[in-house]
């Protein structure tokens, strides 16, 4: 089957530039370095590597502040009751096989794509329907706002009808977009070539390779060696060391994604507010952002971003009071023992953290974390295992804390993320657990359907400071992405959603 | 013009002297042997000549090779062409993955300089002549140990070397090889020099010309074989010829009836290893206090029927019936190599109380035991690499008679020890067999030791 | 000449080896604070009279971790061969001497923990119980044990048939008097060789298993992590990576310093 | 002959069996879920949740009791077919011959490396001896002294940095395998060339190369035509060893060079709990391990058959 890809590339390369033989050489070919895999075809699966390198693309595109910009559908309206959403097609658009792209083979994609486990199952669709060869047409049993964003999502990437077999498995990523799949060698790269009839901007570079690089060192050493054009993931401890680099640019992008501890409420230790307000008290945020993480503005209190402006609250402070921190315990009833742990009734306050080496700074973070509750006599067992284990461990409630890395800009518009996070007393896997606020859940529920601006930043704000302060989730700093780009490297732009890589506005300056 | 002249040579480890100045002189067609006991420095005189001492010992004097004085790097320049070395251990001189025929046309054309067509004629023309024809393709450890020393000498002949040192020709091998080996010693070095050196008086006898008797790196007596052999001056010299079993008092034979009480006896008995059958149809009756001898080639099963006897290996076929009611450790034996025979990992003594300890037996005879076998109090201090191969061949005596035995089969007891010490250990074997009535099979390749210490020989043929 | 060679490497590994014991364990004693403790704002610092060999990336002592790392693996290594070694010797006598069935059934299990790649089996086994550094050593023993099985094997096997002990057997003494007398002094100095090379092994392993973030939990100071931990700062403070790494070479050239006899063996 | 060949199948049949089935157990016996594992390797490690898990354990039948598994497996094993990864979806087959292809190539570009370093070296050494030997003696012991991922770090940092000879990381072209045969390579060497040094110097004191000096070959004629042959039987038992440490070095150095290799896969396969995929690859590196040894006790026993009968 692997060989049929590379073979079907191949083939690929000789119908579309018969004339002339083009190659992937060093010269032509910008390479690209990424942290992650792509384990299969099916973009449900871990699609956004052919998001990415925009093989495949969505209906609906996301511009750098999180607007919801045309893509596939040029524009697109939502009916009175909010019930049916139809989107009108960009004019004459064709598939890397030539075929060209019209209302049925976007229905029949998106179809296959809602049997799936995706983000599509989170919304309330009841059927996606063909209304003429330009428009389909999406009917929902409620009002649902986040589905614009859904439709930007790579789960939702649209594939041309040959793409899949019989039973509806992805055999061979043909898309529309500026590059098309050149070789395919799973799960660890991917070569794309310039795609001369993409209804949009033309690229410009012949061929782009994508390859995962597991180990950080090996990346920052591509980067060193100028073997890597763009290598994304940088670790932020060898991030000083790389910007003394002559021929390299050091990009730093803010993320919308937050490194926060997720507490188990159920827990005895955890469930008094004071107890958690001691334990965010704890947090030398400050030290963490600046030491560990090496940029120092990141650290925060609050999940959401600054420019994610309705769900920011403005007088929330950051700073590290060990001493109030230990005074809440006292009050608590703790009391230090000989060998200074705090003890209620016999019972030390200890905690086990859970958290993943995938992403290397967690466990670092975490170690920060295990020595600065220890300070207020706290004891803190890590254990770094594999991320699975937080969703189960919120199933089974064997959780304790968790130390995670949440990405609210998954879909543009947070509220998605949000409800699926805090919508219900249980929680979310990645959300809060056992944290029940009835008042707070139901307006969430509410929000889908607000259409006012102003009610709408009204009940947000009011949703985040009630956060804030019960502390179902304690944040400790926003992510910051360093991405490396050789200086022959022209009009590269790193997308906070990382949604796209924008190969097609690159050019070489040699 | 001399072929070799040495003058003042020896050898020295750092500055102890092991090889004591020594000249001599070596003309065409002249042969000398240096006769003398194993590790008396015989050897390095030959390795001083030939100029592969080695790295921890030098030499000093002036050795003259074909009438010139040559340094160590001339002389290499002429081994094999001119001067050439038959090493102790033959079967370990020959290259082991490589057949004698290979090897020996190898010489021929590389070093005779020969064209393949022709060294393959000389190699078959050498492998008639000295009837290697039969082991011509095999490897070393497939060929007999005389015949791994004939394609030696050839290997070592076939560079057309005038002059041959032969470092102990005839070690370890059987009566009937040695005559055969030291005749073609004497054929191929006919028109050249042959200085040969070994522990065997009846092969200085063969060779004849000059002899050189030496003793602890020192010369003792030097003249022609004919004058030195018969008529020995130095009383060592003395020593050394009558070590020789032909010279030794034959004592009378006992003789013991069918009847009388039989220890142990083989009934139509086949012996082999594994499943190989070596000696078919053995009947024989050996009765307590009785001395039988068991002679045969190496390699016919004399061992093999030793282990057979003390019910270490299964027989083939047949029967072996002991006396009952005797318990096992009375049956003993005595090995061929006796520094493998002990652990060298304790003082002797140590080995000594183990075994006193394990059967409980009375120490108070151990004493007058060590004496009448010549060993003393301090040398049981010491472990058995730091011992002498006869004391320790003594000392392994020694445990076996504190164990009172019944049966004792000595396996070539003696081959590995110099004559003086193979007179004393087996005249005690003969001791012990009348003393303790213990029975006592004696093995040896030597049918003249057999001839003068057993009452009767058990012939195995091959 | 030879002799002497011999006994000034072993020599020099002894001497290095208590070197490394005196540092790690007499630290813990003579220096108070904890190498587990942060200061933030103090990080990768030049060493100075404070802080010996400077801090890490946590602020951390560097002179109190690199103690605690070098205390685990030595006591690791330590735990590993001697189990190991027991183990083998034990298994290889039993298979030697008793032959048949034995002999099968261990050989079998030799060839089953020899074909899977030994890394891969710690890893499986560090996941049963991620962070216990008891299985961790229950891994490596389990994988070690083998070499010195198959040693131990073959030496009794060609000790067995020398005269030395058939002659011992013929005087009637027992299996545990010729694995005194006879077969244990043949095997002592080979063990000692492979056992010095199997400690070092055992740290290079635990050392590889820092390397895929298997095992070692924090804050536990181990070797290998703390070397993975400080690369990325080896423009920044080379003199940090430096120290992990020179400690880990040091400990496993001594190991291989005090294995030496005459030839170097083979592990 | 025959007969060796003959056990050697049996016990290639019971370490492929015995391999595969302890992975299975060992797998079966880790803690937390199966089917949470599967949706992080499937979904990526933000994505994974319940209804992704639940999802997963559907459609893979995860719930059936590790027994019925089992003998799922077997019985696809014995029509020859190793199943599909429970991450990717794809036959193990294909995934492991992209996987054991690249670790082959790997895995002789290190040992045919380390022999050119060490054979010449050991040899070398043994025969000049002295200040060049202790030298070299120091040098491997600290090669040795070094954990194969330093190794792969100062081969980048010296050939792949300063002197921008070859690809940091990567595969798919000639060049790229380079810098990762070079660690193997010196990892290896750093032990092969004191074997072979010692085996050398064995060769070079003993009897029958003096009496081939005294027989009036010259050094260079007696080390060609006799310490060759003799040399090679000791080296070749040795490489059979070293085929142990040599997966060990793979692992790492896979993992730091980016090379899609068995042993980097398995790594990810544990932490991914893809069943199938390790189990084929113990049960390939069972297979591989048994015929490899066999191909070394062969030609051992051709080099030098005084070795009695093969066993």
């Amino acid at each position: 089957m692997l060989k049929v890809i590379s073979v079907l590339g191949v083939a690929g390369t000789l119908l579309l530039s018969a004339p002339l033989l083009a190659e992937p050489t060093k010269e032509n070919t910008l390479t690209i370095k990424g942290q992650f895999e792509f384990a299969s075809l099916d973009p449900t699966r871990r699609g956004y590597v052919f998001q990415r390198m925009q093989v495949l693309e969505t209906l609906v595109n996301v511009d750098s502040q999180g607007n919801l910009t045309p893509g596939l559908a040029s524009k697109w309206e939502v009916s009175e009751d909010g019930k049916a959403w139809t989107f009108t097609l960009q004019p004459d658009v064709k598939f890397h096989d030539g075929s060209s792209l019209d209302a049925a083979a976007v229905v029949n994609s998106l179809n296959i794509a809602r049997a799936k486990p995706g983000l599509m199952q989170g919304a309330p669709i009841t059927g996606i329907e063909v209304l003429d060869p330009q428009r389909i047409q999406v009917n929902l049993a409620n009002p649902y706002s986040p589905l614009g964003a859904i439709m930007a999502n790579y789960s939702t990437a649209i594939l041309a009808p040959k793409a899949f077999d019989a039973d509806a498995n992805v055999v061979s990523v043909i898309g529309t977009g500026p590059f098309t799949a050149y070789e395919i060698a799973m799960p660890h790269k991917l070569v794309v070539e310039r795609f001369a009839d993409y209804w949009g901007k033309k690229a410009s570079i012949e061929y782009a390779s994508y390859l995962t690089g597991h180990r950080a060192e090996s990346r920052v050493l591509q980067v060193r060696s100028g073997e890597g054009d763009i290598v994304f993931g940088l670790d932020a401890a060898s991030v000083p060391a790389l910007r003394m680099l002559p021929q390299v640019n050091i990009l730093r992008s803010d993320l919308p994604r937050v490194l926060s501890i997720k507490l188990n409420l159920a827990h005895p230790m955890l469930a008094s507010k004071l107890s958690r307000e001691a334990l965010s008290l704890a947090i030398n945020r400050q030290g963490i952002a600046s030491a560990v993480l090496r940029s120092p503005e990141s650290a925060t209190a609050q999940l959401l971003p600054s420019y994610m402006s309705d769900w920011h609250i403005g007088d929330t402070s950051a700073e590290q009071d060990l001493k109030r921190a230990e005074s809440l315990l006292l009050s608590e009833g703790w009391q230090k023992n000989s060998d200074g742990w705090m003890e209620k009734a016999g019972q030390p306050f200890e905690l086990t953290l859970i958290t993943y080496a995938d992403r290397p700074e967690l466990v670092t973070v975490a170690t920060a974390l295990q020595d600065q509750w220890k300070r207020i006599g706290v004891k803190l067992n890590v254990n770094v295992t594999n991320s699975s284990a937080i969703p189960s461990g919120h199933q089974d409630g064997s959780l304790e804390v968790a130390l995670i890395a949440r990405n609210y800009g998954t879909i543009a518009d947070p509220l998605g993320v949000l409800i699926k996070d805090f919508g219900n007393s249980s929680g979310g896997d990645w959300g809060s657990m056992n944290w029940s606020k009835p008042a707070i859940q139901a307006s969430l529920g509410q929000l889908v359907q607000q259409n006012d601006t102003a009610k709408y930043r009204q009940q947000a704000q009011q949703i985040a400071k009630a956060i804030y302060e019960d502390k179902p989730l304690i944040a400790i700093a926003h992510y910051v992405q360093h991405t490396a780009v050789q200086k022959e490297v022209e009009g590269f732009r790193f997308d906070p959603y990382e949604r796209s890589y924008y190969l097609n506005e690159i050019k070489w300056n040699r | 013009m001399h072929l070799i002249k040495t003058t003042d040579l020896a050898v020295y480890a750092g500055n102890v002297e092991l090889l004591q100045p020594l000249s001599l002189t070596l003309n065409k067609g002249e042969r000398l042997t240096i006769l003398g006991q194993t590790g008396s420095g015989k050897s390095l005189l030959a390795q001083a000549i030939m100029g592969n001492l080695s790295e921890s010992l030098h030499c000093e004097g002036n050795v003259e090779l074909f009438g010139k004085s040559r340094s160590l790097s001339e002389r290499k320049a002429l081994w094999g062409r001119q001067l050439t070395l038959l090493p102790q251990e033959p079967w370990n001189a020959l290259s082991p993955l490589m057949t004698a025929r290979n090897q020996l046309k190898e010489t021929y054309r590389l070093v005779r300089g020969l064209a393949e067509s022709a060294a393959r004629t000389r190699t078959e023309e050498d492998l008639n002549q000295f009837e290697l024809q039969a082991g011509a393709d095999k490897r070393v450890d497939q060929l007999s140990g005389g015949m791994a020393q004939r394609v030696a000498i050839t290997c070592a002949m076939a560079g057309g070397a005038q002059v041959l040192l032969a470092d102990e020709p005839t070690k370890g091998l059987d009566i009937s090889r040695r005559d055969h080996v030291v005749g073609q010693l004497k054929a191929q070095a006919a028109d050249g020099v042959l200085l040969t050196i070994t522990h065997d008086v009846a092969v200085a006898r063969q060779t004849g010309g000059r002899v050189m008797v030496m003793k602890d790196g020192v010369l003792l007596e030097e003249g022609l074989a004919e004058d030195v052999l018969s008529t020995p001056q130095h009383p060592y010299t003395r020593a050394l010829i009558s070590a020789d079993p032909a010279k030794w008092w034959q004592p009378p034979r006992q003789v013991f009836p069918e009847d009388s009480e039989a220890l142990i006896s083989a009934r139509q008995l086949t012996v082999g290893r594994g499943d190989q059958a070596l000696v078919s149809g053995l009947n024989f009756t050996v009765h307590p206090g009785e001395v039988v001898g068991v002679v045969g080639d190496s390699g016919c099963g004399k061992s093999t029927l030793g282990d057979t006897l003390l019910g270490l290996i299964p027989p083939h076929s047949g029967l072996v019936d002991r006396q009952k009611g005797i318990s096992a450790h009375h049956w003993q034996k005595l090995y061929q190599d006796p520094t493998a025979a002990v652990s060298h990992a304790v003082p002797l003594n140590v080995l000594l109380t183990d075994l006193v300890q394990l059967h409980n037996l009375d120490a108070t005879s151990v004493p007058a035991l060590m004496a009448r076998l010549g060993l003393s109090e301090t040398l049981l201090q010491r472990t058995a690499s730091e011992v002498s191969g006869g004391e320790l061949q003594r000392f392994c005596l020694l445990r076996i008679l504190l164990l009172k035995p019944v049966f004792l089969f000595a396996d070539e007891p003696t081959s590995r020890l110099d004559p003086v010490t193979t007179r004393e250990v087996s005249q005690l074997l003969v001791d012990l067999a009348r003393e303790q009535g213990c029975a006592v099979m004696l093995v040896s390749h030597d049918p003249m030791l057999i001839e003068k210490r057993c009452d009767r020989v058990i012939q195995l043929s091959a | 000449m030879r002799e002497r060679t011999l006994m000034n490497a072993r020599g020099l590994g002894l001497l290095l080896l208590t070197v490394l014991c005196v540092y790690s364990f007499g630290t813990s004693f003579l220096f108070a604070g904890d190498g587990n403790s942060q200061n933030l704002n103090h990080i990768l610092s030049i060493p100075n009279a404070e802080f010996l060999l400077g801090t890490d990336h946590f602020g951390r002592n560097m002179w109190l971790r690199l103690a605690d790392a070098l205390q685990l693996s030595l006591f690791l290594a330590l735990a590993c061969v001697l189990t190991s070694v027991v183990t083998g010797v034990i298994l290889g006598v039993l298979a030697a001497t008793r032959g048949g069935w034995i002999d099968r059934l261990i050989d079998m299990l030799v060839t089953l923990i020899m074909a899977l790649p030994g890394l891969v089996l710690v890893m499986i086994f560090a996941s049963i119980a991620p962070g216990s550094l008891l299985v961790l050593y229950i891994a490596i023993a389990l994988i070690q044990w083998v070499e010195y099985f198959r040693l131990t094997r073959a030496v009794i096997q060609r000790v067995d048939t020398s005269p030395a002990v058939e002659s011992s057997r013929l005087m009637g003494f027992g299996l545990w008097y010729l694995f005194r007398r006879h077969y244990w002094p043949v095997l002592a100095p080979q063990l000692l060789t492979l056992a010095a090379f199997g400690a070092a092994n055992a740290v290079l392993m635990m050392a590889s298993l820092g390397f895929v973030y298997v095992g070692i939990q924090p804050p536990t100071a181990e070797l290998g992590q703390m070397i993975v931990e400080l690369f990325p700062y080896y423009q920044e403070a080379p003199w940090l990576l430096a120290q992990p790494l020179l400690a880990l070479a040091l400990l496993v050239l001594a190991f291989h310093l005090c294995g030496r006899r005459g030839a170097d063996a083979p592990d | 002959m025959t007969q060796l060949l003959f056990k050697r199948l049996l016990q290639l049949l019971g370490v492929a069996w015995g391999v595969s089935t302890l992975t299975f157990l060992l797998m079966r016996s880790l803690p937390g879920d199966m089917a949470y594992r599967i949706a992080a390797g499937r979904y990526g490690m933000d994505a994974v949740d319940t209804t992704s898990a639940d999802l997963v354990r559907a459609e893979l039948g995860l719930d059936q009791g590790p027994f019925r598994a089992y003998l799922q497996w077997f019985s696809d094993l014995l029509t020859g077919n190793l199943g599909n990864s429970l991450v990717s979806g794809m036959p193990v087959v294909d995934e492991l011959w992209h996987m054991l292809s690249h670790s082959f190539y790997l895995a002789m570009a290190g040992v045919v490396l380390s022999m050119l370093i060490a054979v010449p070296l050991g040899v070398a050494t043994a025969w000049w001896g002295g200040w060049f030997d202790r030298l070299m003696l120091t040098l491997s012991t600290l090669m040795r002294a070094l954990p194969v991922f330093v190794t792969g770090l100062l081969v980048i940092i010296l050939f792949a940095l300063e002197l921008q000879w070859f690809p940091v990381a990567g595969f798919g072209s000639v060049s790229h395998l380079v810098l990762p045969a070079i660690a193997l390579g010196l990892s290896l060497a750093a032990v092969s060339n004191r074997v072979v040094h010692n085996e050398a110097r064995k060769v070079m004191q003993s009897p029958f190369f003096e009496f081939a000096r005294t027989k009036g070959l010259s050094n260079w004629q007696v080390l060609y035509r006799h310490g060759v042959r003799n040399l090679a039987v000791p080296v070749v038992a040795f490489m059979g060893i070293q085929l142990i440490m040599l997966v060990e070095g793979v692992v790492m150095i896979e993992s730091l060079f980016s090379w899609p290799g068995v042993g980097h896969g398995l790594a990810h396969a544990i932490f991914a709990r893809d069943i199938p995929v390790i189990q084929g690859a113990a049960l390939m590196m069972g297979i591989l391990f048994v015929l490899l040894n066999t191909a070394v006790d062969i030609a051992c026993y051709c080099l030098d058959p005084r070795g009695g009968r093969l066993q």
